[in-house]
């Protein structure tokens, strides 16, 4: 049990003190960043699944920072809830880590190890929200990530600067509105930790600031979450970034916004207040509604790839507000395993995107042709896989996660939601299929003939390196194995998070 | 929450605060101007909670032998304070990454006015 | 006879996983066509053997089950051979052989491209269809039916001109948004009891649900299948993906698709709502309606189609509903007729199509009027064609006659006048449409087709297989595996337990 | 004792911030925000986070205002905002 404890710590750790060494190699050894990014997350990510599996088991891990003990020490709180989550994000840090090895050189020449030491910096910053167990300190986690964000974002072509800094102020402006809810809350507790927050908090009954507080968090988390409304800074912020930029941010950074929005909707509050008092959780529920529609609408009218991937996103981090906003078993399971599969299936998405962008050397749709196939077959298969996944299809990780999304809406009855879970699937399909279309077949309206046969025997296969087409890859043949064992994963690992107001 | 606001005039200048650095963030089409905005706002919630810590008749968290130390009231509760140091600092760091960026947009399109840079944008 | 004794076996998994295994081999073997084909008749031959293993089994009534793992929270992938899904699985699995002959045989003669992306994709389409006819629950149905969905995708686009991803394009529309109202369905339902499982005599029970939601949900089950199934007003995806393709790929859509369909509406009909739920909520008076509308509707279209293939895809609409008519008669002898129409629709139609895709090849006519005089060329063909026809129309010596015969039974037995007409009827439309062609053929001279022989014997040997399987399969029904007695087995084991 | 010094200090806050807001000149608009912070840290010394006030003094008045000159010097001076 002892030696259980560190485990939070060393989950945290290892990207903290990887961002710091990723920086001190001399500059000719040229891989070691990368050496660093992928042992540092390789190491998170073990020691994360290790937490999961344990906590699944035998119930939370708190570890006092410092040996400190709340309220006046900060504590790391280690439950089925953040071990899920830790997962996710150094899962997904150490696969685009690894895939970074030829794309960061070539795209942030000689800022290899500036590169890594940011993107572990955010790896750091997430994973500190996840674990934390204190309202303020999770600020201040924020806060690290969100200036790792803005910084890798702000790489890029001579458009991301701007886009950097509108994602900063609207950033600094959810952050800021989560800092204020932190303040009404405390004020009303008197308690910065979690735990002695929702201890005080079904006592005070219905105490306005208290709600007030709630409140704020969950808008100014909402504008982190790029919740519809507050989703205007995505779409560029992730479009003129660097590929593997989007590809580490993309999968987590609003997952961890989701991580929040539960941990403050279900764990801190009470469940059933949130869901009856004040129709938070509803509201959640119906913005993701429409930010499903919406972001799908907006996708399919875009030409570029990875701009209609980072319009899918806002329609994806719906579903999870759409779970949310059930407020019930099933709604978190579904939030929950949509998380998962969102993340693998972006990753695995936004891989692709780097592997065309960096064999063709663009990713606008309209120029995609037959010759894709034949030169990349594996990339392809990769990102058949995905969209099948993000359509939702069955057997893979994407379809369960909107099964269990349909379950809760009728059992709440809430026939909007289902409505738009359906229709949106079918949004998905046009936009997905379109490329696909591009990608597997003749578009031209020719005859197929000897003479394009000939043509197709010509282009030659120039597949990615190993390095890239290996996680690429592997994620997409893990949304398989995540749709068969999706059973296993809501009984040992999603069952046991649900708090017992739920 | 009423008599919460009435108890204390301070909050009503720290909402008025809030207001302008919202107004200054959303509104202000300079970045410059968007960026003062961020400090005005952040600095009203720090203002905050410094000002939640307040109490009349109570002296500053250190132990003084003129107030009875074993009773609470007569002083006022550090941890906010301490808190706060770290917000500045972290308010400081945005601000530091949002010049460097202003700086990066100046080199790229010679402007900061969000109009312009956007018409510059688009005519690439 | 017992009717729920089952035991457990991994013969459905590997019977359904065969085709699956197959697909790496046929993809690696791409450039070697001999040996690329040589593993989907392997597969084929492998596959049709193990449903066979299970058949003696499912005679008894005894259902091999399979439980591969928990698929969803409280819903496993499970595998139940019982006898109606032998049913369907053994036509399935028997005519895919044929239909792999006869593809080689097309494929070849025809000079097709992508042969390759051909045969997996029938291959994995062969799996779906037989993991449809062995699912044990509502979910594993969803995940075989969407599999065969994106299955069938490449085959109906195979030819990649615009009409062909035209008519992919609505067919993914339909079929996608048909998967989605099943889902929707399916978690209703399992909202509702708490099982997917499909048990004889239906899931739901009376009052389980207020009249009108158990109308929706049915609205919604049915237009899930009723979709692949070709029920009016959702047929329009078939005829074009029918022509636009190769007439191969129409014939897996006369065999695989449409009739995991229909096989679709009787599996809901007979295991999710069960008979008495449908007769309490008028449910089959819906499914009536629609279906005798489509099988009038549909004969009339094929009447006015130029093109023979389109004529017979309009065709296959129609008799596609008879079954799902069969499934809304609610008595046992309108479930044997249905479910023997599976079977018999099955060899004639695909004697049908196998002709039609010989007279393109070989004498290359698509459209009704040029063939006036070609039966003389070709006579074993058209001869083939005479019978499938006249098993179509219902006259006594082909298997049309029985299913027909079972299901005029049923609409008498259940007073229903008006179905009974509607079978006359569309019987009379039937030779009024196929006939045209056996005349022109036969009786109809012209010397264009002076010098042009018979077709390659890769395919008049198929043709007239299946066509002679259609006449000794109404004079024996039972010779082939004891399909009769699988039939009536299956329907007994839905009346009794409702 | 001191809420007549607050009264002025939040009227000198109140001031400072539509100053550093309106004015065109954005040097002029970089001391209006600094004397924005420099108020904010007597204000906190005032109401007894001490600590607060110096470290809001010294990081958020000194370094910022380091910062925003060197800002507007890298960039432009004027706006018509």
């Amino acid at each position: 049990m002892e030696a259980w404890v560190h485990l939070a710590v060393a989950i945290l750790l290892p990207a903290f003190f990887g961002a710091l060494v990723a920086v001190i190699f001399p500059a000719r050894w040229r891989n070691a960043p990368w050496v660093t990014a992928v042992i540092t997350s390789g190491l998170a990510f073990a020691a994360s699944v290790a937490g999961l599996v344990y906590t699944a088991s035998r119930g939370e891990v708190r570890y006092y920072l410092g040996g400190w003990e709340p309220p006046m020490g900060i504590e790391l709180v280690m439950d089925p809830l953040s071990a899920f989550f830790c997962a996710v994000v150094t899962g997904m840090a150490f696969f685009v880590f690894i895939h970074g090895k030829t794309v960061v050189p070539r795209e942030t020449p000689g800022k290899e190890a500036a590169f890594y030491s940011t993107a572990l910096l955010l790896v750091g910053g997430l994973l500190g929200i996840v674990l934390t167990g204190d309202l303020f300190n999770l600020y201040v986690f924020l806060e690290i990530s969100s200036l790792a964000g803005y910084a890798l974002v702000a790489i890029g072509d001579r458009r991301a600067p701007f886009s950097a800094f509108r994602y900063l102020i609207l950033g600094t402006i959810g952050a800021s509105f989560y800092l204020l809810g932190v303040a009404f809350i405390a004020m009303e507790t008197g308690s910065f930790n979690m735990g002695d927050v929702a201890r005080v908090v079904p006592a005070l009954g219905d105490s306005a600031p208290a709600t007030v507080g709630l409140i704020l968090i969950v808008f100014g988390i909402g504008l982190k979450m790029a919740l519809f409304p507050m989703h205007g800074w995505l779409s560029d912020a992730y479009t003129y970034a660097t590929s593997t930029s989007t590809a580490i941010i993309a999968p987590i950074g609003t997952k961890v916004a989701a991580y929040v929005l539960l941990r403050g909707c279900f764990y801190m509050f009470d469940p059933d207040f949130v869901r009856e008092g004040i129709p938070l959780t509803t509201i959640i529920g119906y913005l993701g509604a429409v930010g499903i529609i919406w972001g799908s609408v907006l996708a399919i009218a875009q030409s570029d790839l990875k701009r209609m991937l980072a319009f899918s996103s806002v329609s994806q981090v719906g579903y999870i507000a759409l779970g949310v906003g059930l407020a019930s078993p099933l709604g978190m399971i579904g939030a929950v395993l949509h998380t998962l599969n969102h993340a693998v299936m972006k990753a695995c998405l936004f891989l692709v995107n780097t592997n065309i962008l960096s064999r063709f050397g663009h990713t606008d749709i309209r120029r995609f042709d037959r010759t894709f196939r034949i030169r990349m077959p594996w990339t392809m298969a990769a990102f058949t896989l995905a969209a099948i996944s993000m359509i939702g299809l069955p057997p893979t990780a994407g379809f369960f996660s909107k099964w269990y999304l349909v379950l809760g809406s009728w059992e709440n009855a809430n026939y909007v939601f289902l409505g738009v879970i359906l229709v949106s699937s079918l949004l998905n399909v046009v936009y997905f299929f379109r490329v696909l279309e591009k990608i597997y077949l003749r578009t031209d309206g020719e005859p197929y003939d000897e003479k394009n046969e000939r043509e197709d025997a010509a282009v030659e296969r120039e597949e990615s390196p190993a390095s890239m087409l290996f996680p690429t890859v592997f994620l997409a043949a893990s949304l398989l194995v995540l749709g068969l064992a999706n059973a296993f994963i809501v009984t040992y690992f999603i069952r046991p998070m649900i708090p017992s107001g739920l | 929450m009423i008599e919460f606001l009435h108890s204390y005039y301070a909050y009503w200048a720290i909402i008025l605060l809030l207001v302008i650095g919202l107004y200054g963030m959303l509104v202000k089409t300079n970045l410059m101007k968007k960026v003062i905005g961020m400090i005005i706002f952040q600095n009203a919630i720090i203002l905050l909670f410094v000002a939640a810590a307040f109490k009349w008749d109570a002296t500053v968290p250190v132990l003084d032998p003129a107030y009875p130390s074993e009773d609470p009231v007569n002083y006022l509760n550090p941890l906010p304070h301490t808190l706060m140091l770290t917000a500045i600092v972290v308010g400081v760091a945005i601000v530091g990454v949002a010049f460097a960026l202003l700086i990066a947009i100046y080199r790229n399109y010679g402007t900061l006015e969000e109009p312009v840079l956007m018409e510059r944008m688009r005519s690439e | 006879m017992p009717l729920t004794e089952t035991y457990s076996s991994s013969l459905p998994f590997w019977a359904v996983a065969v085709s699956l295994l197959a697909v790496p081999a046929i993809l690696w073997s791409a450039r070697k066509p001999n040996l690329r084909e040589f593993w989907t008749l392997l597969a084929a031959a492998i596959k049709f053997g193990l449903v066979l293993a299970l058949l003696p089994g499912a005679k008894e009534g005894r259902v091999a089950e399979f439980v591969l793992l928990e698929i969803a929270e409280g819903i496993e992938l499970s595998l139940r051979a019982d006898a109606f899904g032998m049913f369907f699985a053994l036509i399935a699995s028997g005519l895919w052989i044929l239909t792999s002959f006869y593809s080689i045989g097309y494929m070849r003669g025809h000079h097709e491209k992508k042969q390759t992306r051909y045969f997996a994709s029938f291959a994995v389409s062969l799996s779906a269809t037989i993991g449809i006819a062995f699912s044990g629950n509502l979910l594993t149905f969803i995940i075989f039916y969407e599999l065969l969905t994106l299955a069938t995708y490449p085959l109906v686009i195979h030819s990649e001109n615009r009409e062909a991803i035209r008519a992919g394009r609505q067919y993914l529309a339909y079929a996608l948004t048909a998967g989605l109202l099943m889902v929707a369905g399916a978690a209703w339902i399992y909202g509702t009891t708490g099982t997917l499982d499909f048990t004889p005599g239906g899931i739901l029970e009376e009052g389980m649900l207020s009249a009108g939601g158990m109308r929706i949900l049915f609205f919604m089950l049915m237009i899930g299948v009723g979709v692949k199934g070709g029920i009016m007003p959702l047929h329009s995806w078939l005829p074009n993906a029918m022509v636009a393709p190769t007439p191969v790929s129409a014939l897996l859509h006369a065999v695989a698709v449409v009739k995991s369909g229909v096989f679709g509406v009787v599996r809901m009909a007979g295991f999710v709502f069960g008979p008495d739920v449908m007769a309490a909520y008028d449910l089959n008076t819906i499914l009536a309606v629609f279906a005798g509308f489509t099988i009038i509707v549909a004969s009339v279209i094929a009447l006015r189609q130029e093109n023979l293939k389109r004529r017979l895809a309009y065709s296959t609409v129609a008799h596609l509903s008879y079954i799902a008519m069969g499934a809304a008669l609610l008595n046992s002898e309108g479930f044997t007729g249905g479910m023997l129409h599976i079977s018999t629709h099955a060899t004639m139609k695909i004697t049908l199509f196998f002709c039609a895709g010989a007279i393109i090849v070989h004498a290359h006519k698509e459209n009704v009027s040029d063939l006036d005089g070609l039966g003389r060329a070709m006579p074993w063909t058209f001869a083939a064609f005479t019978i499938g026809a006249m098993g179509l129309t219902g006259v006594p010596p082909v298997n049309g006659f029985l299913s027909k015969w079972f299901l005029c039974l049923g609409s008498i037995e259940a007073g229903q006048w008006l179905v009974l007409g509607v079978f006359l009827v569309s019987g009379l439309l039937n030779a009024a449409y196929l006939f045209p062609v056996v005349y022109r053929g036969f009786f109809r001279s012209s010397d264009k087709f002076r010098k042009l022989g018979e077709a390659s014997p890769f395919m008049v040997v198929p043709l007239c297989a299946t066509a002679v399987l259609s006449v000794v399969f109404c004079l024996f029904p039972n010779l082939f595996f004891g399909l009769f007695d699988l039939a009536t087995a299956a329907v007994e084991g839905i009346m009794k337990a409702s | 004792m001191n809420w007549l010094v607050e009264l002025v200090l939040f009227i000198l806050l109140l001031t400072t911030a539509v100053l550093a807001l309106s004015v065109r000149d954005l040097l002029a608009a970089a001391a209006a925000a600094t004397a924005f912070t420099f108020t904010m840290a007597l204000l906190f010394v005032s109401m007894g986070a001490i600590d607060v006030g110096f470290t809001e003094a010294v990081v958020g008045a000194g370094i910022v205002g380091v910062y925003f000159i060197a800002a507007v010097f890298q960039t432009s001076r004027r706006t018509r905002d």
